[in-house]
Order: C-alpha cells, then structure tokens, then sequence
C-alpha cells in the first residue's frame, strides 16, 4: 500500500546519516586495521591479516573474550532473570507500578562515573558501606572480605553492572508488556493461572518480538561494554575487567601507557563487529517464532 | 477462607519487599550521592554513612561557577534535546517503513542499519573528526549532533521497529479506508499509536546522551563548547596532579542527575500510559 | 454440583461514573440466567465483577454462601467467554482450549482428549493447529466457548457468544449450550442481545436498564406480564405497539379507552390498582397479537412490508399518525397503501401510564395465560 | 603570531592558571606574540592524534614526558628545540632535558616536575620515634613499629598497577642501577630477567605484605580509597608521585605534616637511594608548524626564572629550573631532585621506551603477583617467556 | 450518485489456502447487496478484496465499469464497518467519527456537525468525548458506524455491523440504515448473520459457501425457491425440515412419495427437470408451513417446547426417529411427549436429491406465491 516515494522519503534521511558518519567511517576504520600504526600521521605499514593472526594468539584478547562472555551469560541471566521478575510483579497489579518502575530504571539516568565511585563506596574494605552494615548485623566474617580485591573485582562489578541493566530491561520489557491487551491477562486469571504462569505463558510469547529485541541489545552491549568496568577499573584499570573493547580502548589510545596501536587497536574493533552479526544472527535464528499481532 | 486472605496477603507482601526493596535502594543510592556532594572530603571517604549536619554548600558554587557547569548545562541541554528530536525526525520514518512497508529489500535494509549497532564506537573516533573538521564542524555543538543523530540511528531504528511492527493492522485498514494517503495512515494513526514506544526511545536516547562523553571529548575542544558530561569527565581526570575533590565531584554528579531525574518522571508518565488497545475488539 | 450465586446491593462505578447501581439478585443453583438489557447498560460490566475481574465498588458477592466480594478469580471457579474472545493469539486453537487444564496440571493425555472432546462438540476439529489470526470471527468465537466448556469450572459466565454466529450455526450452538446446562447442570449466567437465545434458554431472565435491575423473572413471565413499558418493549421483536388512547377512564377495576380511529376497548385491571391517573395512558399491544378481520377495532394505513419469508411485517400509521407494527404468519400479499383492520386480543394487551408503569402487571406469580383459540388437537399418547 | 597551544590542563586548574599568566607576560613582552589554547585535559595527546589526521594547526603542545614520548615524539612529529633554548639548558635541575632526550635530540621540553618518593607523615613517624629508613631493612622496622599500634607504614591501591609496580622498579633500580629494568627487557630470549635479583626484587615487593608494612585490606582498595587512609591518620605513608600532597589537599588539610623520603637502599644493591623515578611534563613544539621557531621562544622563556617561579607561586607545582624552590609542602622532593644522581622514568621507564609491554606485561603480571594472585617465580618466568615473545614478534 | 460493481470471476487464497474460488457478481447501482452465509465461508474476505484492502489473487473488479482490480483503495470511494470494529483507541468518539473528513480536509465546523449529526442518529451523543477503551462493545460498534456513514462515499461496505447490538437498538438501526439507502441511493454491500436483517434490508441476496456463491436473488425469491439443500437449509429460521422419504417414485412431471408413518404425498416438477434418481430424496419443509390439524399427512411425537412468547417452535420425531420442527403462532399449550399430526402446505415444499439438488427449482424468473389461505382485505384506497 506504500508508495515508492514515501518508502524513500522516509528512509533516505536516515540512511545518508547512516552510511555518511557511521558506514564510512567505519569502513574507513575497518581497512586501517590491515595497517600496523600509530596514527600520528605516520605511514601506516601495511601488515595485512598480521594484525588478526596477532589477535589470535593474544591471550589478554582471549582473557578479555572470556570476561565478555562471563558478562553476556551470567550477567544476561541475572539481569533478564531480574527484568522478568520484576515486570511480572509489577503487572500483578501492586500499586504505585509508576513510582516503582521509575525507581528502578533510575540508576540508568545517572552518569556511570557516579555509580562506580558509588559502588566502590558500598565495596570499599575498612570504611565501606557493605562492610558496615555486615559489621552492624554481627557477620564479622563477611565483613572482613576484601570485595574488590583482585579475585572478586569483577563480580563486584557485574553487580553493579546487573543493577543498573536490570533497571533498563525492565523497562524495555515493561512497555512491551503493556501492549498486550487486558482481556489475555483477564482470561488467563479466570483460568486460574498464577502470576508466574501468566508471564511465562502469556506475556512472555506475546512480547517474544520485544524480547527478542532485548536480547539483541543486551548482546551487543556485552560485546561492546566499556564504560562501566572501565570506571569501575579506576585510573588504571586492571587486567581482571578487561572486555575486548577496552582492550581496544588501551591497545589505541594511550590510556595512562603511552601506547598507540591504532592498526591493532582496530583489528580488535574489527573482530568484534563480526562477533556482533554472529551473535545478531544466531539470536535471532534460535529466538525466531512467528510474530504474534493482536 | 482466611487462610486463603493470608496467603494472597504474603504473596502481595513478597512482591512489595522485591520491588520495594529494589526501589529503595534507588532512593538511598540518590540520597547518598546528593549527601556525599554536601559532605567534605574527609568525612566522605571516614563515615561514608555520616549526615552532613554542616552542608558545604560551597563544593557546588565551586564546581558551578569554576567549572563553569552553568555553560556545560546549557550546552548539553540544547545538545542533547536537538539531538533525540532531530533523531526521532530521522529514525520513526525510517523505522515505520522497515517495519511495515513492502518492498524488495526491506529486510535486508532493515538488517543493514541493525548492524550498525556492532561497529564499536572509538574506531570511529579519527574518521569522524577528520570528516567533521573537512566539512567545518569540528568543534561545534551542531557537529556533535549531527553525530550523535547518526550514530544512534541504529538503535533507534531497531527498537522502533519493534513497536511497529505489533500494531494491528486492522487499524492500518481503517485508515485507508477512511481515505488516509500512505502518509496520512503514518501521521494519524500508526505514529500516535506507537507513542510509547518512541517515547521510550527518546528516554533511553536522551539519558544516553546525556552522560555521553567519549565523542565529544573527541569533538569537542572549546572549553565554552563543554557538555556536563565533559564537565565531569574534566573533574575526574584533574583529580591527577591538581587535587582530590571528590565531594565536589558529586556536586558535579548530582548538577547532572537532577534534569534527567526530572525529565524521566515527566517523559515515563507519557510513556508508562500505553495506549490500550480497547478499540480493536 | 451445587452453586449459588447472590449479589447483595451489588454498586461499580468507574470514576464518578456510576455503571451499576444496585443489583440484587439470588441464583440458585444449577440455575440458567440470562442478562438483557440495552448496549451499555452494563451487563458486561456486572459479569466482570461476578468473575473477579472488575473490584466492586460496593455491596457483596456470595457464591455458594461464602463472602466473593475480594476474593480471586481463580478461587471462584468461574469460566467465562469474552465478548471480545480474548484469544492467546500465540496458541493454537488446541493450545489456546486446553490452557486452563494445562494451568491446572492436568496430565497431557487427557487434557489432548478433553480438548478434542470439546472440539468436536463445536465443530472445530479441522482447526485444532491454527493460530486465532487464521480464524474467521465464527470461528473465533467458537474457540472462546470451547476454552470455558474444557474446564468444567462452577459457573459459566458467557458474555455474548454466539453474536458472530450465523443463524444456522447460532441455533445449533443454543441447542448444544442447551443440553450442555442440563447435563453438566452448571450455574449459568449469560449475556446477549438475542431475544431467541434468551427466550429458549433462560430458566430466568434478567432484564437490566442503565445500570439497574428492571425485573427478573421466568422468560414468558417477563413477556406476557412485564413490569413496565421498558421491559415490555424490548422484550419481543418487533417490539410492542405502544398506542396512546384517544382518551380513557377508570371505573373500578375497568379501564375503558377510545383508539384513535374510534374504536373502543374495555380491559378489566388487577384487583390491587386502586385509582389511577389516566393522563397519557398508553395501550400496549405485540405485532404477533394482531390479526386482520374487517372487524377489527384497528384501523391503520400500510406504509412498508417486510417479507421474512416465513412471516410478513406489516409497518403501518393509525388515523392520527401514530405508528402501528403487525406481525402476520407467512407471506401475505400485503402492499404499502393497503387500508387493514386489526382484531387484538383483549386479555394479551398492557396499559401503561405515564410514568411507564404497567396497570396491568399481575402482582401474584404469573400464569402462562391460555393461547386464544387452540391449534392443539391433543392425541392421547 | 598567533601561537595554537593544546593543553592538557583542564581550564578550571590551577595549572593552567598560571600557564595563562605566563603567556600574558610573555605577550606583553613580545606584543607579536599571542596565543590561542585549548584546554583539551588529559587526553590532550589522542586529540592531537585526530587532529593531525585532520589537518588541525597546532604549534606547540603540552603533556606527561612518558606519554609524548611514546606518541608524537616517536613518531618524529617533534621540532628539535635543543639549539633554541640556549643558555637556558644548564640552569635546569639535573638529567632533566637528558631523560627524554633520545639520541641527544631534544624533541620536548619538562616544566613540571615530579619526583617519586614515599610521600609521609612526618607526625606519625615521630609518634613511633622513628627516623627515616635509609635500608630496606630500616623500613621493615618501621613497619613493625607502626604495627604494633596497629597502624599501617604503608598503603597501596588495589587498582592502580602503575603504583603497585613502582615497589619493583624502585628494588630492582636499588639492587641493579637505574637502567636495570630496561637493560633486562632488552636481552631478547628473555634471560635478562632470570638474574637472581629480580626474583629477590619480587620477593621483597611481597615481604612489604607479609611484614605488615601494608595493611591486608589494601588488596581491595580502589583510588583513591589507599591514599585517603593518609588523610584519615591510618597509614603512614605511599610510594608514589609528589602530587600526592596536592591530591590529598581536600581531605587532609592544608596544614598536613607532609614528608618524603626516597626509596631506602638494598643491601649488597649497586644502586643508590638518591636514584630517583620521576614524573615530568612538558611541552613539545610540533615540526609541522609553521610557527615554530617562535613557539621555541615561548618555550624557553617557559623555563625562565620569571615563568617557573609563576608556576610554583600559581600552580603549585615542583618545577625543572634549578634553584627555584618548590612550595614548601613538597620541599623534600625539592631536595631530593637537587640531589638526585639518575633519573629514570616512572616504573624504570619501562613505559617510556616499550609501553605496550609494560601496560600489558609488566604491570598487570606484577600487580597479580603483588597482590598475591601469583607467586614471585611465576612471575619471573611469565617475564621471560612474554619478553622472548615480545621480540620474537618484532622481527 | 450511479455505483456499480462487478466481480469477475475474482478468486483469493492466503497462500495455498483457496478462500474464495471463483465469485461472479453484478451489482447495480444503488443496490443493497446483502451477502450470507455460515461462518469462515469467505464474506469478510470477499469485502476486504473489494474494499481493496487485500490484493486479489485472481479475476477482476470493476467499479462503475473502471478496472479497480488494484486500484488505492481510496480511489475506489468505500466506507467500510469492520467486524472487529478497528476503532483507533487514540481518538475519542468524536474524533473516529470525524476522521475520515478531516482526511479530506473538511473545514472544522462542518466536520462539527456532520460528526452530531451522526452521532444522533447513532445514539452516541453522550460519548462524543470518550475513547474507546471505555465503551461496551455495542457502543463500540455504533461508533464504527458511525465513521462509515459520516464520509458520504460511493460505496458501504458493512461487515456484521450490527451484530453486537440488541435487539431491539438492532431494529431501530435495521430501519436507520434502510432509510439511510433510500435517502443516499448508494451501493451497499451488507455482511450479516442475521435472516431479519438480511431479508429486511437486501435488494438482493447472496449466499456463499466456502468461498463460492451458491445463489443469488431477491431475498423471497431465495427463500421460496431456493437452488439448492444448502440455500434451502441456510435461509429461514428455525431451518427447514429436511424429511427422507419412506420411498418415492417419478411419473412425467409429478414425484409421488410415501412420508414416514404412511402419509402420501403428490408433487408437481418443473417443465424442464427430466428424468431423475428417485434414490436418496428428501422432502423441504418449512417449520412455518405446517398447522397442527387431525388430518396432517405427518404425525410426529414432541420432545421439546420452546416458548418465545410471540411464537413456540415444537421440535418432534416423526414414526422412523427423523427430527422435525414446526413453528407455530403464539404460546402454544403443547407440551413433550404429545402426539401432533401437521398438514403442510404442497404448493411451498421442495425437494431435494442425493447431490442436493431442488428438483422443484424453477429456472423462469421466480414468482411470489400467494399465500394459502389469504387474510387480507383489501379495502379501496
Ligand atoms: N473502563 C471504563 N471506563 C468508563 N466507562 C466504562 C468503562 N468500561 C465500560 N464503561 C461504560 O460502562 C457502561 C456499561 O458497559 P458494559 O460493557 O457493561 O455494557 P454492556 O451492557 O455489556 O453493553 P453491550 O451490550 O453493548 O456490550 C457503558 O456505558 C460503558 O460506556
Ligand atoms: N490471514 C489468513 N490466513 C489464512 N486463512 C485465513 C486468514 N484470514 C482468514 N482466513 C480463513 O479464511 C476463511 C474465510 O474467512 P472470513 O473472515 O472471510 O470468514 P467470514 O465468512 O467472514 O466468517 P465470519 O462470519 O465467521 O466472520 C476462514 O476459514 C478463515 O479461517
Ligand atoms: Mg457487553
Ligand atoms: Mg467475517
């Protein structure tokens, strides 16, 4: 029923931002990763593939892939596990649903820098938030473990990581949710189905699209997270935080160490685009149902 | 019969500890920081849990008037509100003719801009400068708008797509019949009905860029041309060689949480009232 | 199974908007009730808060004599067609019948044949692996009714489920829900705007008027003895002839009238009337109660017919204007312009006075009056 | 000329407080003279990057000594200045113009100067009635002195490896000269580390743990949780940068009892406690400017009496020039730049001349090892084995 | 306003599903069109196609003799009510009703008006200001009516538009949209479940099965001689009695057949029928037609009763166990279990063979029968 004209009207403008100051550039980026170079307006040297046969064997890369991967399964779980919960609660018809569904995105809408300094509060040893209300409660042993010290630094921050994402995808699932029509909830109470059955049997399949969409952009942000473990990592972030984009982040711009592998550096960026369509592709091929439309 | 109430009674009791409980950490993580900006730098770091009974109001003069976060305020609120209107403009066409047009390609289009979402954002860092200072729109805040537009597009796009495409299309039918033009079925119908979805998208667009800072760190440089962000970001990174102001940080922070604290409430109420779908049987 | 159900000054409002006003009403068990009443008199709404789904807004709920007023859905052991289907439109038809078994843990195989039970019983077995999308609104509605009849729950709620049925199909379901009340013996409480359906199927029917309950009663009841000029006209189709008199007076427990034309009619009225105002008295007479003989004390003008086939509708104009309908068997050879007088039948007709009361409403349990005249020849058995 | 400068001072600091007053004077001085700046911060020198690709004009600009020279100056984007600062040269604190001066081209110029000391309380020490520890041994005393108060000599952040990694640069330096941590990169099968002295150096850095010099807990700490310890009278002291007083201004006061001392000697050790690590910044005038021999006499004037003595009164920073003293909180690193014997950069300047491996290597398997993730032998051997692999990929 | 639409030969499948096979269809202008038939059988699909709204597989459409096959839809000047209503929920009342003229860029009062206009004749004045969300579904409904009407288009497209209304508002809204034709003069095709609407409002009839047409004609022509079992079973309420004879034997024109319990029974063919297989043939009776009368050629047992107040149907078994329902004026006193012996009018029976062909169809231009026994006086005009 579209007409060509509108079809193209309406996409053209966002397509000329697109592939202008995103696919361009991106290209542009892409074939400088076959070039070893510093970027200071050097000759690049063309090395080829050398930079992704490096990559290969580098086992900060692949320590980093592992820390991503810890992030996209036990975060995604956890944080999906909590969104699900608390969308279910919500719509089992608590009162004050606005008042609650706002506090819980709110950690979204606060700069990151402000939630690690927070959370390295709650997680400092000696002074620390946690470490004193453990104090108070008489836990003196859950006191006295060090949160952030190297072995448990990472799983501090995927709390903190989880509590901020718990709050977006609740969100995203919630607005979801509130597009299937009240009579499915109404039928599926009269017969009897419990709150978790109703959001296993009824809103999750219904909002399948929406979930789909969800975890999509929960794997791509997994992918490409590097805002919070990085603040979370302080001035000089360690290697038990690293994801491969901060990986890329240091191998290319001379955090703190003055190293200025662009070609490198990009050759990691370009590594995980293609990890982003795999998992873009495979998602959406082992997620695939029909569309539902009410 | 009671027996019945007080089950129901604990299940409700446990759903409002949850949700609850999470909540009020919410609350508490806001009020700590708002305290944490009003305490001084010493008892900040000694009694984390301490009430400042003797506020220093000083740490946000300070960070307002030296830091100049008055500008940056400004800044970042034309930036940013230019930015996720003039991407809604962009993208919600965009987004209703991938989801819900029928032509040869959408699906291969609309996989195309979903994969702009992959390209990891500081490889753009040099191409784009470069591109932007060629077409003299480096260090400009119309510059990094620009950007901004283009570099959330595939994520908006994506998210849109799927409020699209859930709409009935019975009422698409109506509309035609009732005489709209292709355009008119979008501007009448179809785009009033996602309202909600593209509020949240705006929502998520503007907390995004908000506290966005690594593009304009890199398109930026005029002081005068600051966002808060970048405001903020200068406040950490002087605490190397010019001193520890951690209080003053949070003054910072919380100069920078209160509009989208607003904004939010304001904006989710719009975008919590989903439009129910009554009319369609 | 013995279910009552009792509403007790029963209130929902939605805001300021007062939906119901105060409904009471006592079903007894097994019994089979029928709501009608006007679009948006709030039928729907007083079965919504029935079932649980809708909190009351004042009065009380009991269902076998415990208090309901707050209590769950689910603990009510209600099952209910939505107007609206409220089809999961991501199961199948077979899914989507055997969702409240699955809920209650039932084992898969005979849940797959309860379903395939009610299937069958509904004519959609060549349909059982279609999603709703794929289904015609019929067919729709006839998976709605299948979900309530899998579950076999206490009482049946039924908000309108045969209105997308057509006539063939709809009659064949009224027989099915027909014997399906008298073998499961369920409380029943259905909506709909079929006199038809209501007729046939009512054990009592339930005639409601903007958000109150205008008279409960046995359907035949409510037809030939209705309370008010309401419930008298929106029982039977095409409703009751509503003819005001030329003029009337009482004597005694007689109410003489002239008919505009000139004829005169003499109607006796309960013994419990007393004195009435006769200002703007109004006869009350059905189209099927009206046969045409030159000797009729109706005098009308033919404007429109309408042949049904099986019967024939006359609309016609009195001498002074007012609008007169007569139902006729079969097809007469009736034309608009034709002059017809009508014969009504004295004990069947209602007089109605101002205020829309019925002066002739029989106080004591109402009896089926006698058909005039007996087609009947009954042959001893 | 409008000179372009590109800072890494944010604007609001005190630094460029002063940096400003001193182009005010010199354009007063030199009304030709004026000057266009970008208070870029930090991130100064990845800006430039972008900038240079861009084609931005940028004349000279300003950044960490160890971090231009990994970037524009390996690159060669630097103008040689040496010939232009003239007499200025020999009026400069020791090793200072030399520290980055490779092959004896000076490419960038210090104005700031840091040192890395154990930045301390002088009143703490007293209350134990200790002295300065001239030896290691000295120092593990001291610890055991605070201990029993149950107090801490020293601290660390958990997070930061650059601080954690200066306990091994300093006990190699001590142990092995200056240039030992460089020396021992460059054998290239990696042998340089397998001298029995870098395993006793990473021993020892774990000794400071088991003797209790640093309180257990400090494992967790993230910046700037350790160094707030100090201001809170927990911890005696860090080895760290002679910024630490400024950093710690807010929290401790002003009239904070700040000491320094330098890293004590080891015994047997051919290095000399008066080796120092330092931190310096400079500045670089850019060899594709056209204005470059007029930034050259900026930067000259930069290092005059008149221009350091404004960064110290309005920066409140060490500075290069001799015979300027610093403000008197940092007076002992004062001393301790007037009389150092080397200079080598931060973390044996591992950082300046192979800073891929010393962010990747070095200071993440050092600070595992530190922390006690890995033991000293296994740190030495993952030493070796990346160090073979390091210059293997090189060829 | 001269509207015609043909359909020719015009065929829809989703997929491989055949909806509609092969549908030929003239309709002239200002014709009312109403199509019937039992549920899922393809008359929404057959209106979306034309309407325009879902590309047709196969054949063509004309409108006013223009090639419309894969016009816009807006070009083809349709107001359509659809069965799910398909209000948008984010405009009020007022603003559903008005829509279809803003589009057209009506100034605002007339849009003003037109749209109270409506509304009155709709009955909706009271929720002009409302959304859909909060109306009952009979609301509902009128509000999609209403946008349909409010347009003034070449062509009305209804899908069961009254359907969830009462009956008696359905009545009032069967004469509104009756008037409404005659006023306008427009093109209307009309989808209905419902026989009083069908054969009240349509010019012509069609009625469809799985996706073909089965007949089409004015709706008495239909109802008297029907073409098929399927026709003759679908029109008519209750349905027609379908009686297996005990045998039957043709002579020239005339069928002789022996009913079960001995009754006999002499029926004229038409002219042109022929020579056919007396295997399998079933007697078509009405239930309208039969009287109860000792001398009835078919002699059936009751079983159920039912009571519609202004008539009873009597569902019976005759002698070999076949079902049987009379229909009857009135409130008959009969009760289950009485023995009834019916007469049948011949002159309006039919009969059907094995295929379910009408043997007794006649192919000229159909007749009105009179009616046996006429009651009409006619008096001078
Ligand atoms: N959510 C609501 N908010 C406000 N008013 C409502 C709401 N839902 C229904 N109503 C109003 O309540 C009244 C009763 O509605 P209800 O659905 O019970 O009618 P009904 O008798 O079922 O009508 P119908 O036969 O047309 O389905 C209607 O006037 C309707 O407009
Ligand atoms: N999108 C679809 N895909 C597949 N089959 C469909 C689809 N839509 C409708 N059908 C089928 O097409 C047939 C005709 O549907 P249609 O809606 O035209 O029926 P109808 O005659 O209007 O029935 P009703 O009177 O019940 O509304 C039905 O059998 C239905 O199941
Ligand atoms: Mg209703
Ligand atoms: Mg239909």
């Amino acid at each position: 029923m579209m007409r060509r004209r509108m079809v193209v009207a309406f996409l053209a403008p966002a397509l000329i931002l697109y592939l202008g100051l995103l696919i361009f550039p991106a290209l542009q980026a892409f074939y400088l990763s076959l070039f070893e170079t510093s970027g200071f307006g050097d000759t690049p040297t063309w090395v080829g593939i050398g930079n992704y046969t490096r990559l290969l064997s580098d086992p900060i890369f692949w320590g980093a892939l592992r820390n991503m991967s810890m992030i996209m399964v036990v975060g995604g779980v956890a944080t999906f596990g909590l969104a699900f919960l608390f969308t279910m609660l919500l719509n089992s018809g608590l009162r004050g649903k606005k008042l609650f569904r706002a506090l819980i995105f709110l950690p979204n809408i606060i700069a990151v820098v402000a939630i690690t300094t927070f959370w390295s509060f709650v997680f400092m040893p000696r002074y620390g938030l946690l470490t004193s209300v453990l104090k108070a409660l008489g836990l003196t042993s859950l006191a006295s473990i060090s949160w952030t010290a190297p072995e448990n630094v990472f799983f501090a921050m995927m709390v903190g990581l989880v509590w901020i994402s718990a709050g977006f995808y609740t969100i995203l699932i919630l607005a979801g949710a509130d597009k299937v029509p009240t009579d499915m909830y109404e039928a599926a109470r009269l017969e009897g189905a419990s709150t978790f059955q109703i959001f296993r049997l009824i809103t999750l399949p219904m909002i399948w699209d929406v979930i789909l969409i969800t975890l999509v952009l929960w794997s791509i942000h997994a992918i490409k997270i590097v805002e919070f473990p990085y603040a979370f990592g302080g001035p000089n972030i360690d290697q038990n935080l690293y994801t491969p984009a901060i990986y890329l982040y240091i191998m290319g711009f001379g955090q703190r160490e003055p190293v200025y592998a662009l070609g490198y550096s990009t050759a990691i960026g370009v590594a995980l685009f293609f990890l982003t369509l795999v998992t873009i592709v495979l998602l959406r091929f082992v997620f695939k149902r029909e569309r539902v439309e009410y | 019969m009671n027996k019945f109430l007080t089950l129901r009674g604990a299940k409700r009791g446990f759903s409002y500890l949850v949700v609850g409980g999470w909540s009020a950490f919410s609350v508490f993580f806001i009020l700590w920081i708002i305290l944490a900006s009003l305490k001084r730098n010493r008892d900040l770091f000694g009694k984390p849990w301490s009430i400042p009974i003797d506020p220093a109001w000083g740490n946000y003069v300070k960070t307002w008037v030296n830091n100049r976060f008055g500008d940056y305020f400004l800044n970042s609120l034309i930036v940013t509100s230019v930015s996720v209107a003039a991407l809604l403009l962009v993208s919600v066409p965009a987004a209703y003719v991938l989801s819900r047009g029928r032509f040869a390609g959408r699906q291969a289009l609309s996989n195309f801009f979903a994969f702009g979402m992959g390209v990891p954002i500081p490889l753009l860092f040099v191409p784009l400068f470069v591109i932007m200072t060629t077409m003299r729109l480096g260090d400009s805040l119309t510059g990094l708008s620009i950007v901004y537009v283009a570099l959330s597009i595939p994520f908006s796009i994506y998210v849109l797509e799927g409020f699209f495409a859930s709409l009935p299309s019975e009422l698409e039918s109506a509309a035609i019949i009732d005489g709209c033009s292709d355009f008119q079925v979008f501007r009448h119908v179809m785009l009033p009905l996602a309202g909600p979805g593209i509020a949240t998208v705006a929502i998520l667009n503007f907390v995004g860029l908000w506290n966005e800072y690594q593009l304009s760190l890199v398109l930026l440089n005029s002081p005068e041309n600051r966002t808060l962000s970048l405001g903020i970001y200068s406040l950490i990174t002087s605490m190397q060689y010019s001193g520890g102001d951690w209080a003053g940080l949070f003054a910072g922070v919380t100069i920078v949480m209160v509009p989208t604290i607003l904004l939010f409430i304001i904006l989710s109420e719009r975008m919590i009232s989903g439009i129910t779908m009554g009319g369609v049987k | 199974m013995m279910t009552t159900v009792e509403i007790r000054n029963l209130q929902k409002s939605y805001g300021n908007l007062e939906i119901i006003r105060s409904a009471d009403l006592a079903i007894s068990s097994g019994e089979f009730v029928v709501l009608v009443g006007p679009s948006g008199c709030g039928k729907s709404t007083l079965l919504r808060c029935i079932a649980g789904l809708e909190p009351i807004t004042g009065g009380n709920l009991l269902i076998d004599g415990d208090d309901m007023t707050v209590a769950d859905p689910v603990k009510r052991g209600i099952a209910m067609v939505f107007q609206s289907y409220a089809l999961y439109p991501h199961m199948t038809v077979a899914e989507n019948i055997g969702f409240g078994l699955k809920i209650a843990n039932a084992p898969k195989p005979e849940i797959r044949a309860r379903v395939l039970e009610v299937a069958k019983l509904l004519k959609l077995e060549a349909l059982l692996d279609r999603k709703p999308k794929a289904l015609s609104g019929g067919q729709r509605q006839r998976v709605a009714i299948g979900r309530a009849l899998a579950r076999k729950p206490r009482i049946f709620l039924f908000d309108e489920p045969l209105s997308n049925l057509d006539a063939s199909l709809r009659g064949e379901m009224r027989v099915e829900l027909s014997k399906l009340h008298a073998q499961l013996g369920n409380t029943m409480i259905y909506v709909t705007h079929d006199q038809v359906e209501a007729m046939t199927l009512a054990d009592r029917m339930v005639v409601m008027r903007q958000g109150v309950i205008e008279q409960v009663g046995a359907p035949l009841e409510l037809f030939n003895n209705p309370v008010n000029r309401f419930v008298a006209g929106f029982l039977g189709q095409p409703p009751m002839n509503f003819i005001r008199f030329a003029s009337a007076s009482q004597a005694g427990q007689v109410m003489n009238g002239e008919l505009p034309g000139g004829g005169r009619l003499t109607l006796d009225l309960p013994p419990a009337i007393g004195a009435v105002s006769t200002e703007g008295l109004e006869l009350g007479v059905r189209p099927e109660d009206m046969a045409v003989s030159a000797a009729g004390a109706l005098n009308a003008t033919v404007e429109v017919v309408e042949q049904l086939g099986g019967e024939t509708i006359v609309y016609g104009r009195l001498a002074d204007g007012q609008a007169l309908t007569a139902k006729l068997a079969g097809q007469a050879g009736i034309r608009a312009g034709d002059r017809l007088a009508f014969t009504i039948a004295h004990e069947r007709l209602q007089i109605f006075d101002a205020t829309g009361r019925n002066l002739r409403y029989r106080t004591e349990e109402a009896v089926t009056i006698e058909r005039r005249g007996d087609l009947v020849e009954r042959s001893p058995v | 000329a409008e000179l372009v400068f590109w800072s890494m001072w944010n604007e609001p600091e005190p630094q460029a407080a002063a940096l400003r007053r001193i182009m005010d004077t010199y354009t007063k001085a030199h009304p030709e003279t004026t000057f266009k700046v970008v208070w870029n911060g930090r991130q100064n020198q990845t800006k430039l990057r972008a900038a240079l690709q861009a084609g931005t004009q940028v004349d000279f600009a300003d950044q960490d000594g160890d971090q231009l020279a990994g970037g524009l100056q390996k690159e060669g984007l630097g103008y040689e200045i040496g010939a232009d600062l003239g007499d200025a040269k020999a009026a400069l604190l020791p090793g200072v113009l030399d520290l980055y001066a490779a092959g004896g081209k000076v490419e960038q110029v210090p104005y700031i100067y840091n040192t890395v000391n154990i930045w301390y309380n002088k009143d703490m020490l007293a209350e134990v009635g200790g002295t300065v520890p001239q030896t290691l041994d000295e120092l593990f005393t001291l610890c055991g002195k605070l201990k029993e108060t149950s107090k801490h000599a020293l601290v660390t952040e958990g997070n930061v490896g650059f601080y954690q990694v200066l306990f091994f640069s300093h006990l190699l330096a001590r142990a092995k000269g200056s240039d030992a941590m460089i020396k021992a990169f460059e054998v290239k099968d990696g042998s340089g580390w397998s001298d029995p002295a870098v395993l006793e150096a990473a021993k020892s850095a774990r000794k400071f743990w088991e003797v209790g010099c640093i309180a257990e807990d400090a494992r967790g700490f993230q910046y700037p949780a350790g160094q707030q310890t100090i201001a809170l009278g927990d911890t005696m002291g860090e080895l760290v940068g002679s910024w630490l007083p400024t950093e710690l201004t807010e929290s401790a006061g002003a009239d904070f009892p700040w000491g320094a001392f330098n890293f004590p000697a080891v015994a047997g050790g051919v290095g000399k406690a008066t080796d120092i690590e330092v931190g310096l910044v400079s500045v670089m005038v850019l060899k594709a400017s056209p204005n470059a021999k007029e930034a050259a006499g900026f930067v000259s004037y930069l290092l005059s009496e008149e221009a350091q003595k404004t960064l110290v009164a309005d920066g409140g920073v060490g500075v290069v020039r001799d015979g300027v003293e610093w403000p008197p909180v940092l007076s002992d690193a004062y001393a301790s730049a007037k009389n150092a014997t080397a200079l080598s950069g931060f973390g044996g300047g591992l950082g300046v001349s192979y800073p891929e491996f010393n962010a990747t290597v070095l200071t993440p398997e050092f600070s595992k090892m530190f922390l006690g993730q890995s033991t000293p032998e296994d740190f030495v051997k993952v030493l070796v084995d990346k160090t073979k692999d390091y210059w293997a990929s090189q060829q």
